[in-house]
């Protein structure tokens, strides 16, 4: 079998498990699993930007993820105007006084001598500045957070259609990336994995607990839809009459039509994310970045300017995470800071990457695909498996009764199972690096 | 052409260059020999921009570069070759020649979707250019192996047509001639002769190999202890007793058993 | 006829060790009323777990998915963490009107959402818990303490109802932190919380996840000996794992004076598991509680017994406790009323909330002990 | 490379998840066989060896290395012509398709090389021949790994003869200079007290000076009845000096003879020695 | 008085927890090390390796403990310790037989061995939850304290108290001791230096007749007890449960690359950095300042520099600072 064939089968593999899910469990079941697979292709193509192209180890992806969480609230729910009057002015001062403050910083660092005198005043400006921003903020922050605390509590959003959360989002993890990328790039690579993780707890831990933002733990649900909501269609009189001369009922009809226009959705986003970052990769500069991943030294030595490149694309692929992570939230319908852990969004996307083949875009696709859909169906294989294990044992003993307790865990098991066949079989992935 | 004054490179307490003076004449293939643990690596990664010097000064056409990172010296001209050769061994032999040059407009994320015509007619020209290079050296018929795969030899002669794809002023070279079997060492010499003449390059060779200094170099300085101990041509050289007691040596004690 | 009911609830991930004995508590309630016999014409029900993990809403919706559009659920009992339960409302059971009924999640926010009345929670608000602890607290002459609760929806907003409640009423709360589940240690929070200083300390969190282990860490430094315990942290292991080295911390849980808990324990116990642990009762009355309300309706249909619900739970009618399942479904088949008071004294409010009574407890002699009801 | 999927890592190049430098490249490490007598023949021989890297292809073709007690056998060619890899063949970390390796009338294909060394074999490699991180007392300690002996005056002998290494013996032997870090291999090798030495390209890169010092040393290992096997790129002062040459080209046997009658033939001269 | 108050209650609340905390953390990140240096790839099952460690003995714990067996006024997790240890040992040794050994007979690049590093954490991760459940265990007995706060100010009539767990103690012994003898292997004996070798260059280890299959047995062995010994500490210390054992994985790796991944003392250098970031930058200074300061300065807010909220946060930010002014990393290069 040719290559091209071998991935085709490879596609279609998945595509035949989507529609089995379709056929043996439900049509809901299979259009919800391809739109999140879809969503987690993209997460699979950014961190495959850093970690195939580039060789960059990204252990934050979660907090990309998250920040892309976070425009979505920010661009679209409805602003909060009571707290807008009652902090909003306050809350914009104290980041303008913190943004001064480190503007100011960087200023004298580069003007002054390096000596004692210039660490003294960097510092008192440091103290100085957080002590004013404190003293700004802090009653701000209050005013805000007394407006309605179970209901809002915090400044709202812009209001505006939560597709324009999608490239917000993306901006928001390329500003994070950069800032991580200006500190720790270009020095050793274990930097980039403590930053990362770092920087990605610090998001977390502000999405968490800056209740003003975005509610903090209370968590923001009923976010606006691109879609129709199933339960308008499930009253509309014409969307009925279709449904039911395509023999579906109600209320399947209006889910499984809203989950189509998700998918198409997401299939004409990664399609260009794929397109664009295919194109990158096959051009001069997809070769720049290979040298600079066989060699780094030698690649600096002709003249390309390593740090430099590391930056731009550790910015590319946390884009790309941010912009999966709006649109993931975006499906969810909910901000929920406490769901960003690492086990699924960092270990869970580099499982995607490896399996399906790092540093090739397809595979990092079918990675994110095939792995998703493993992630969601192996509950039920593994309670399969345990049944068929337990099934010789005689009831009610203990054994079995303990064994079939642990049933769920068998979930991660079989994850693991899964993911050693793989590697032993197939140790670059499914699609390989040509 | 470059000019070094004063250097010191310390490693904790240990002085590996220990104030170098010296000077390069543009145009010239200067040898660069001494004992082992002179600090002739050492310096060339301080001029090249890989370690920081302690301190000292390093010019360049009478302007300071002491401190450059390696990828802005390359854009000034200055390039150099590993003693280990740093090939880019998973990308094929051509396109190590081809991702060399600078200021590609391939290389611009966004011509990359948006420039691809300009892109192609680049990626033309270079082609040409690393085909000539190839054959240049000889080993025209390794363009599409991986670099990786092709033998010791000619990964240096890779390394030596990487700076023949720009118009580089200064070549660094750190004992190309280091387990590289005789013969080839010949085509390699012929080549750095030919850049030399045809092009203008200026060289700096490190090699322990007296013929192959001989056949290139002139003038030759030899470094020992982080300084410079001798600098003339090699006949001088050869004739300086210290040179001799440190590097030269006097050949063979014990005879061939009969 | 068989109905089918959903268990959903994150049965692996950071509140795993919580989710068997809740599953436990849903499924004694549903063989419970199986085995009468006497559910809409005979039928019997089955249970089908399903795993919402509390870290990937996406994974949850899609179990919940199959629970619904797949097994054909008819409920479902969950979820359990707020991320996956506001997930699979909005996503799946609204969508398809299907009943939810959590037995955990306390976030505000989920009021909010537009439910079409398919959402109910067993679990008790926030608010007015908030309130029983501060008098509760006052009413021992406490007048300082510190606070620390659980980083998510349920220990913030009853942290934050409590301190509000306690500070009207002329407590100080000397500091009011989070701290983070699953985490492996706790003594930079139990640093600050001793440096600010209170006579008792209010641990609003989970007993076998952070809770216990700041506890423990308290304990062990010194920083504090009477601890406050709300819902959450009620539970055997206070018994088992501190005993009389937190003698005379007090606390409150849901319940009221006939001893639904104790009776649920009991059948708990038959059955193998532990009924004193956290939210296990209200995973049994919120099972039953659907199960009830499809009884009454004499349908399966979300649409039709939805409204029957708050019927059941609340008064007017004879109480029910845990074990009198069978009673309630005879109750109901001959017409008569019933107000299902459960293993957690269950009490609807609009839209759909619990707001029970309390009962005040107290650790004497290495032992919980009722004192009174609130 | 050898098209072992396994031993692609490309675009994986991250070094905070993986340690630099990589696996070894040794392929008969688990190798498990013993050693059968095989009487007559030269002290060391590897006959009619042929292999390569992995499934890869041959790089090796019918190849044929032999060295006998006192002599110095050395081998020349052009470079990828397979020497180093006929070297290993000989020292067991290449899996061999055909042919066999006897050492002092036994058979030893099937032993493994950590076997082979305590059956008296030393080797220098080409590359990364020290311990970087070790000290340089200590990468000489390595080398007594297998001997059970007081092996103090040995290491003396070994300071004695590389003097600079006495000096900086307590460094770690990374900080060295490459032709410093030469000395330290074949230090290393030495300390094995072996009973036939290997050496590849041993004078790569040092000094002249200390060039000199190398080979004296060589003959005087010979001289004590130690056959000693080198490859050479400086190859007109080793075949002086050498009992036996042969010329690799392409992993073939393309020349042998004693080392004078190479340095004669005008062929090997002018394709080989340059000229 | 009030300097000794001060001194106290600094012990007490930072001094002594960071301690114990970073001495767990330690071990754990020598055993990632190790694997690291030796076997050149970071293993992520190491989390889930302490908590399957942890879990025998515990379950042999259990055993003594019904058979009536108990270690005094020390917890009988100690006795089980060795064989806990042995347990440990089979599964890790069972792992590496049945799947490492596949890869590394085929020359596998290490960053593969990662990767099958993740297979092998969800599989363990899976074993332990379906041996043991997802419970917390608490499985400490014996004497709770050396000391307690009370006693402490009984004692010393101070106003504050230092409490002094058993289990700290312990952990701070058993933490030196270990380490002491696993530099004593490493830097004295003939396998500890092979092992250094080994990890050094490995085709060179061969040519100096190290067997390449005896030194991974002995790292694995190593490590496995490692893993256990720390696990067991603190589970002692604090409890017993898998999921927190994973979340482990996180601060024992950051750790590890604090100190420069590789590098034993590295590791135990990253652990107590770790430790002593998390507790003293959200540490309120309140409680301290009182006791130094005169009447009139006392402060009336926390003096705390950050909440508690963002303690993970602020300990990476310190992390980087480190990094930054020691950009090669604190003990890179040098072995040992
Ligand atoms: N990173 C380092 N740390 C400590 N000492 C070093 C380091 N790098 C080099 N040295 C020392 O500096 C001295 C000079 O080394 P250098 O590599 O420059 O020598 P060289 O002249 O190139 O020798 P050779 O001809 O053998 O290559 C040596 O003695 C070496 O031990
Ligand atoms: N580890 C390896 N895996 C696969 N192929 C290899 C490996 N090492 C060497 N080769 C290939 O084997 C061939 C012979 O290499 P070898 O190193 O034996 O040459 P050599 O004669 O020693 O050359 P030199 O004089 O340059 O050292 C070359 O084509 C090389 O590409
Ligand atoms: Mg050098
Ligand atoms: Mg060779």
């Amino acid at each position: 079998m040719t290559g091209t064939m071998r991935n085709i089968a490879l596609f279609a593999l998945v595509g035949v498990l989507i529609l089995l899910t379709g056929v043996l469990q439900s049509w809901n079941s299979a259009l919800l699993i391809l739109n999140m697979g879809l969503v987690s292709a993209m997460m699979a193509i950014g961190v495959n930007l850093q970690w195939g192209f580039a060789g960059l180890f990204n252990v934050g992806v979660m907090g990309f993820v998250a920040l892309g969480g976070l425009a979505t609230v920010l661009v679209s729910m409805p602003p909060v105007h009571a707290a807008w009057r009652a902090g909003g002015l306050g809350i914009l001062a104290a980041v303008a006084l913190g943004a001064g403050t480190i503007v100011l910083t960087i200023f004298l660092f580069r003007r002054m001598q390096p000596g004692w005198l210039r660490a003294v005043v960097l510092i008192a400006v440091l103290i100085a500045g957080f002590f004013a921003y404190r003293a700004v903020f802090d009653p701000a922050v209050a005013a805000i957070e007394r407006i309605n605390p179970a209901g809002t509590g915090y400044l709202g959003g812009l209001g505006l259609p939560i597709l324009l959360a999608w490239p917000v989002g993306g901006l928001l993890a390329a500003g994070a990336a950069w800032i991580i990328g200006k500190t720790a790039l270009g020095l050793r690579s274990d930097y980039l994995a403590i930053a990362t993780l770092g920087i990605a707890e610090i998001i977390i831990a502000v999405m968490k607990n800056e209740d003003w933002l975005s509610r903090g733990v209370k968590n923001v649900i009923g976010l606006p839809r691109p879609v129709p909501y199933e339960i308008m269609l499930q009253r509309d009189p014409v969307f009925v009459e279709r449904a039911a001369a395509l023999g579906l009922d109600p209320v399947t009809g209006s889910t499984l039509f809203v989950k189509a226009n998700y998918s198409i959705l997401l299939l004409v986003v990664l399609l260009v994310l794929l397109w664009l970052a295919q194109m990158a990769l096959k051009s001069p500069w997809g070769r720049m970045m290979r040298a600079i991943r066989d060699n780094e030294t030698a690649a600096e030595a002709m003249g390309k300017d390593v740090t430099g490149r590391h930056l731009q694309i550790f910015i590319l692929g946390s884009v790309v995470c941010g912009i999966a992570g709006a649109i993931m939230t975006t499906l969810d319908g909910q901000l929920v800071p406490t769901t960003y852990q690492p086990l699924r969004y960092t270990f869970l996307i580099w499982v995607m990457v490896i399996v399906g083949g790092s540093g090739n875009n397809f595979g990092a696709v079918l990675g994110g695909m095939l792995v998703w859909f493993l992630w969601v169906q192996v509950e039920p294989m593994g309670a399969l498996l345990m049944k068929g294990i337990t099934a010789g044992m005689t009831d009610g003993s203990a054994l079995k009764s303990h064994l079939l307790e642990a049933t769920a865990h068998m979930r991660l098991l079989t994850m693991g199972i899964v993911m050693l066949v793989v590697l032993r079989f197939s140790p670059r992935g499914l699609i390989p690096e040509k | 052409m470059i000019k070094v004054k004063d250097l010191h490179k310390h490693f904790g307490g240990f002085h590996a260059v220990d104030g170098a003076n010296l000077e390069i004449a543009e145009g010239s293939i200067t040898g660069l020999i001494g004992p082992n643990g002179a600090g002739k690596t050492t310096l060339f990664n301080v001029i090249a921009g890989v370690l920081e010097p302690t301190a000292g000064r390093v010019t360049m056409a009478g302007k300071d570069i002491t401190g450059l990172p390696p990828h802005e010296l390359f854009h000034k001209g200055l390039l150099r070759t590993f003693q280990i050769a740093h090939e880019f061994s998973s990308m094929t032999c051509r396109e190590n020649l081809m991702m060399v040059p600078g200021n590609q407009s391939g290389e611009r994320l966004w011509n990359t979707w948006f420039g691809r015509r300009r892109i192609a007619n680049e990626e033309r020209a270079l082609r040409a250019k690393a085909d000539e290079v190839l054959e240049f050296l000889t080993i025209e018929h390794l363009a599409d192996h991986r670099a990786g795969q092709v033998s010791g030899g000619q990964k240096k002669l890779l390394e030596l047509g990487r700076t023949m794809m720009v118009d580089a002023r200064i070549v660094f070279l750190d004992e190309v001639g280091a387990g590289v079997n005789r013969t080839l060492l010949n085509t390699i010499a012929d080549a750095i002769i030919r850049l030399n003449k045809e092009r203008q390059y200026t060289f700096v060779v490190i090699e322990h190999d007296m013929d192959f200094i001989g056949r290139l170099c002139d003038p030759v300085i030899c470094m020992a202890e982080g300084r410079v101990l001798a600098e003339g041509t090699l006949a001088e050289i050869k004739a300086n007793e210290q040179v001799i007691e440190a590097y030269l040596g006097t050949g063979l004690k014990n005879k061939v058993n009969t | 006829e068989e109905v089918k009911m959903g268990v959903a609830l994150g049965f692996t991930g950071p509140l795993e060790s919580l989710s068997p004995p809740m599953a436990n508590g849903a499924e004694l309630a549903a063989k419970e009323i199986s085995d009468s016999g006497k559910f809409m014409d005979g039928s019997t029900v089955t249970t089908i777990r399903a795993d919402t993990t509390c870290i990937d809403a996406s994974a949850a919706t899609a179990a919940a998915e199959r629970l619904v559009t797949s097994d054909r659920v008819a409920g479902i009992m969950g979820a359990m963490c707020s991320g996956a339960t506001g997930a699979v409302l909005q996503n799946v059971a609204i969508p398809n009107g299907v009943v939810m009924i959590s037995p955990s999640a306390t976030s505000p926010a989920l009021s909010t959402v537009e439910d079409n009345g398919y959402f109910f929670r067993t679990a008790p608000s926030d608010a007015r818990q908030g309130v029983i602890m501060a008098e509760n607290i006052l009413d021992r002459g406490i007048e300082t303490v510190a606070i620390t609760y659980t980083n998510n929806d349920y220990g913030k907003g009853l942290a934050d109802s409590f301190a509000e409640a306690y500070a009207e009423k002329g407590g100080t709360v000397t500091i009011n932190t989070a701290h983070e589940d699953g985490k492996a240690d706790y003594s930079a929070e139990i640093g600050s919380l001793s440096s600010a200083g209170g006579d008792a300390l209010v641990v609003v969190g989970y007993v076998d996840q952070g809770g216990k282990g700041i506890v423990r860490a308290a304990l062990d430094s010194g920083a504090f000996e009477t601890f406050v315990f709300p819902d959450g942290m009620i539970s055997e292991v206070l018994e088992s794992d501190f005993g009389d080295e937190i003698e005379g911390s007090f606390g409150q849980k849901p319940g009221n004076e006939s001893d639904g808990l104790g009776m649920f324990v009991k059948l708990a116990e038959e059955a193998g598991f532990d009924g004193n642990e956290i939210f296990a009762p209200e995973s049994y009355d919120a099972m039953a509680l659907m199960l009830l309300a499809m009884h009454s309706a004499g349908s399966t249909k979300a649409d039709d017994y939805k409204g029957k619900i708050m019927d059941i739970a609340n008064a007017p009618g004879e109480k029910i406790l845990p074990g009198e399942l069978g009673k309630a479904l005879e109750i109901l088949s001959d017409g008569g009323e019933v107000d299902y008071q459960g293993a957690s004294a269950v009490e609807f409010i609009d839209p759909g909330e619990s707001a029970g009574n309390y009962i005040e407890m107290e650790m004497k002699d290495g032992k919980l002990v009722t004192i009174g009801v609130r | 490379m050898s098209g072992n999927a396994y031993q692609d890592d490309r675009g994986n190049k991250d070094r905070s998840i993986t340690k630099a430098g990589g696996p070894g490249s040794a392929e008969g490490a688990m190798r498990k066989g013993k050693a059968v007598p095989a009487p007559g023949g030269p002290f060391l021989i590897g006959e009619n060896m042929t292999g390569g890297y992995g499934k890869g292809p041959n790089i090796l073709e019918a190849c044929t290395i032999a060295v006998d007690k006192g002599e110095i056998a050395v081998i020349v060619g052009p470079n990828g012509a397979g020497k180093s890899t006929a070297m290993k063949a000989v020292f067991g970390m290449l899996d061999l398709r055909e042919g066999s390796v006897r050492l002092d009338g036994e058979d030893i294909t099937a032993l493994s090389p950590q076997a082979r060394v305590v059956k008296g074999m030393g080797f220098v490699p080409q590359t990364s021949n020290i311990f970087t991180s070790l000290t340089v007392e200590e990468n000489l300690e390595m080398g007594a790994f297998i001997r059970r002996d007081d092996f103090s005056e040995t290491m003396e002998q070994i300071l004695d003869l590389f003097p600079i290494l006495r000096e900086k013996r307590r460094q770690a032997a990374g900080e060295l200079s490459g032709g410093q870090r030469q000395q330290v291999a074949v230090g290393r090798a030495l300390m094995t007290k072996p009973k036939v030495l290997m050496l590849d390209e041993p004078t790569a890169g040092v000094s002249p000076i200390v060039m000199d010092e190398l080979f004296d040393r060589i003959i005087e290992v010979a001289r004590t009845g130690i056959p000693i096997l080198m490859v050479e790129q400086n190859a007109r002062q080793a075949l002086e000096i050498a009992d036996k040459g042969y010329v690799l080209v392409q992993g073939m046997n393309a020349y042998s003879g004693t080392g004078k009658d190479l340095l004669a033939d005008p062929e090997v001269r002018k394709s080989f020695l340059g000229g | 008085m009030d300097l000794l108050n001060a001194i106290v209650a600094l012990s007490n609340f930072v001094l002594v927890p960071a301690i114990a905390y970073g001495s767990q953390l330690a071990l754990g990140a020598l055993g990632v090390t190790l694997i690291y240096g030796i076997l050149r790839f970071s293993n992520f099952a190491h989390g889930d390796t302490m908590a399957f460690g942890t879990m025998a003995t515990i379950l042999f714990t259990w055993w003594f403990q019904s058979l009536g067996i108990s270690f005094g006024p020390l917890p009988t997790a100690l006795l089980a310790l060795p064989l806990g240890i042995l347990g440990c040992m089979a599964i890790v040794l069972l792992t590496d037989r049945g799947i490492y050994r596949f890869y590394r007979e085929q020359k596998a690049k290490p960053v593969i061995l990662v990767i099958v590093s993740m297979g092998v954490m969800f599989i363990m991760n899976g074993l332990v939850r379906v041996i043991i459940g997802p419970d917390d265990q608490n499985f400490a007995d014996g004497d709770r304290f050396i000391i307690t706060a009370r006693e402490f100010r009984e004692m010393t009539g101070l106003r504050e108290g230092l409490a002094l767990k058993s289990t700290q103690g312990i952990t701070v012994i058993t933490a030196v001791i270990v380490v002491a003898l696993l530099f004593w292997f490493l830097n004295r004996t003939r396998t500890g230096k092979s092992m250094r070798a080994y990890s050094d260059n490995e085709d060179l280890a061969l040519l100096s007749g190290i067997n390449p299959e005896r030194v991974v047995m002995i790292t694995w062995l190593i490590v496995a007890a490692l893993a256990t010994v720390a696990g067991v500490l603190y589970g002692l210390d604090k409890s017993f449960k898998p999921f927190v054992y994973f979340q482990l994985l996180l601060p024992i790796f950051a750790s590890a690359i604090v100190g420069g991944l590789g590098s034993p003392v590295g590791a135990i250098a990253g652990g107590f950095i770790i430790a002593f970031s998390e507790v003293t930058i959200t540490y309120a200074w309140k409680k301290v300042l009182t006791y130094l300061l005169p009447e009139a300065w006392q402060p009336d807010g926390l003096v705390q520099l950050m909440s508690t909220d963002y303690k993970f946060a602020v300990s990476f930010v310190i992390l980087l600072i480190v990094l930054l002014v020691k950009p090669t990393g604190l003990f890179k290069g040098k072995s040992v």
